[in-house]
């Protein structure tokens, strides 16, 4: 059992990571500051997404795991309507400074 | 090299660069951003004094770091008045200089708008 | 398992640190603050792997303090941004 | 231990790098974004040197607030023309030579400073029980060390009676200048009505548990103040004018409350700032939750700076 779980962990946190890496990747190679913003958005809401799916198990009891949850829950809420003001920002064609 | 080593050196550094900095830079929210930087390096090095006074089954000082607890509200207290101080002196004079004499007069704002 | 998870964490972390790249280059203002949120991430996302494999206790609180916080650092930068300030001046939405 | 040392040696050279960031960028709006992310890198060094209640301190204060307080900062000052002449190269010779004398100096002294260093952790341990917490810091902050907190408190007070005092005569009692813009983004509003009231209770939450776990009045405070920071953002509340009493009741209720304790220890149990035997406990969580009371008027306050002319709440 133990042994699935830790299977279960080390697959979802090198999800993890991966899209932590592919959200870098768009944020340094993406052209456009729109697009790096589509990147940057996978990284918030999957990377963390992932690896916190990952620690659960982990977790001694259920209360850190929901304390995970709600971190989660917490940095998306932050992520999205960050992502949304610069969007806006972006859309009204700022100068490039 | 322990990672309290490690912490040390990257305060040492710190105070540093924020000296430097301190010196060089003629914008006064420049200024007060390299006094926070000083201000953190020294705390770091604190802090490893605090690591270093792990004994047995507690792995940490207690003592310096609430001392750090403290001198980081501090420190936010202080510039939080530099930069009222600030504010106040552009709003009077339109500018602000750390110069006596009200400063040379050299134009070297907006170089790379 | 914990040397795994530390890896994680080390390789997220050299991650978005060289996400710090758009910080230096931008060329936007919101450039640099994607970079900065990618690092608030990502720094939670290490700091939660590392606690988990070396049992650190209280960690999780620092990571829900840096959850709140990053987005609190954000918001405010967005908001007082320059390139915010143009929907001020009589902008229809 | 190899994955360690890597894990602290990438971790300093992204510190070194973005507080170099900080100070060479040439624009302060970018120089403070740096200062922001460099808060939250020397949050994860804290939690590696086991110094989680100093991480989240750095993260809230460090980090979150004074960003906020230089960000305003700079938005208000605009664009001055800089009146103070360049330093030429001899004085930037002279400046870089001093500072790696001084980085070196206390370079030497982290070789050279006693490893372990002399430790108070037991003693601070033994005591612990008498106490009732489980947090050493807070025992330190709250019990050993109270005097000292106390008097901190009342720095902060007078900083905002320093800030306050700059207004000009004619703004004397009015509101400062509200935070956020005149038509706040939609989506800001949004965020500020979920993420507040939950953060709210974050905060107070990290405010009880420091008794035992990391966390504590200050922590708590700063998380209390970034909250009330994001409503104004929003605009769904403006500052409230200065001349509000129960403003200047929150700002002076942890230290008096702080104080009129310590007082009460010679009667209590038989010295100053002494907490009585058996209700330690309690009397420092009340000392604490008007302390973070306190904390979450003041952070805002110094952020939002004196007043100016606005008609306020």
């Amino acid at each position: 059992m133990s042994i699935v779980l830790d299977l279960f962990t080390v697959v979802a946190v090198g999800a993890g990571v991966f899209f932590f890496l592919a959200g870098t990747v768009a944020l340094i190679r993406f052209p456009d500051s729109l697009s790096r913003l589509h990147g940057l958005t996978k990284a918030d809401n999957l990377g963390l997404g992932l690896v916190v799916l990952g620690l659960i198990p982990r977790a001694a009891s259920p209360l850190p795991a929901l304390k995970l949850i709600v971190l989660w829950a917490l940095v998306q809420l932050g992520s999205a309507t960050i992502a949304q003001m610069i969007g806006g920002a972006l859309r009204r064609r700022e100068p490039i400074e | 090299m322990s990672a309290s080593t490690i912490a040390g050196f990257v305060g040492a550094g710190l105070v540093g660069l924020g000296l430097y900095a301190l010196i060089v830079n003629t914008e006064p929210l420049k200024k007060l951003l390299a006094f926070n930087v000083i201000g953190n390096g020294v705390f770091l090095v604190f802090g490893i004094v605090a690591r270093r006074g792990a004994v047995g089954a507690f792995p940490f000082d207690p003592v310096p770091q609430a001392m750090v607890i403290t001198g980081i509200v501090v420190a936010f207290a202080a510039s939080a008045f530099a930069v009222a101080l600030m504010l106040r002196l552009a709003e009077e004079s339109g500018s602000v200089s750390f110069d006596p004499e009200g400063g040379m007069g050299v134009d070297q704002g907006d170089e790379d708008a | 398992m914990n040397d795994v998870l530390l890896t994680a964490a080390g390789i997220i972390l050299v991650t978005v640190g060289a996400g710090l790249a758009r910080v230096l280059y931008g060329p936007r203002e919101v450039d640099r603050m994607m970079a900065v949120q990618l690092l608030g991430t990502g720094g939670i996302a290490a700091l939660l792997l590392a606690a988990s494999a070396t049992g650190v206790a209280g960690v999780e609180n620092v990571a829900l303090g840096l959850a709140l916080l990053s987005s609190f650092a954000s918001v405010a930068f967005v908001n007082a941004s320059p390139a915010q300030g143009a929907s001020d001046r009589g902008e229809n939405r | 231990m190899i994955l360690f040392e890597a894990l602290d040696l990438g971790l300093a050279a992204l510190v070194l790098g973005v507080a170099t960031w900080t100070i060479a960028a040439r624009r302060v709006f970018g120089a403070v974004v740096g200062y922001v992310a460099y808060g939250l890198l020397l949050a994860i060094v804290w939690v590696r040197l086991y110094a989680p209640d100093v991480a989240l301190t750095e993260a809230a204060i460090g980090g979150g607030v004074t960003g906020v307080l230089l960000i305003s900062a700079s938005t208000r000052l605009g664009r001055l023309p800089a009146v103070d002449a360049p330093p030429g190269a001899a004085l930037k010779f002279g400046a870089a030579v001093i500072s790696a004398l001084v980085a070196s100096v206390l370079a030497a002294a982290v070789i050279y400073l006693p490893d372990p260093a002399p430790s108070l952790a037991p003693e601070a341990d033994a005591h612990l029980s008498a106490t009732g917490l489980g947090n050493a810091v807070t025992a330190v902050l709250i019990a050993y060390r109270s005097f000292d907190t106390m008097l901190e408190k009342v720095v902060l007070v007078l900083a905002v009676a320093g800030v306050w005092s700059v207004a000009p005569d004619r703004f004397w009692g009015g509101a400062p200048a509200p935070l956020g813009r005149a038509v706040p983004d939609a989506a800001l509003v949004f965020l500020a009505r979920i993420l507040a009231p939950v953060g709210a209770v974050i905060g107070v939450q990290m405010f009880w548990v420091g008794a035992d776990e990391p966390g504590g009045a200050f922590q708590g405070g700063a998380i209390l103040a970034a909250m009330w920071m994001l409503v104004m953002m929003a605009r769904l509340t403006d500052p409230p004018r200065i001349s509000s009493r129960w403003l200047r009741l929150g700002l002076i209720a942890g230290p008096a409350v702080f104080l009129l304790l310590g007082l009460a220890g010679p009667v209590m149990a038989g010295s100053f700032f002494a907490f009585p035997e058996g209700f330690a406990k309690p009397v420092i969580l009340f000392i604490e939750a008007f302390m973070v009371l306190s904390i979450a008027v003041t952070l805002p306050l110094l952020v939002l700076g004196p007043p100016n002319g606005e008609a306020g709440r």
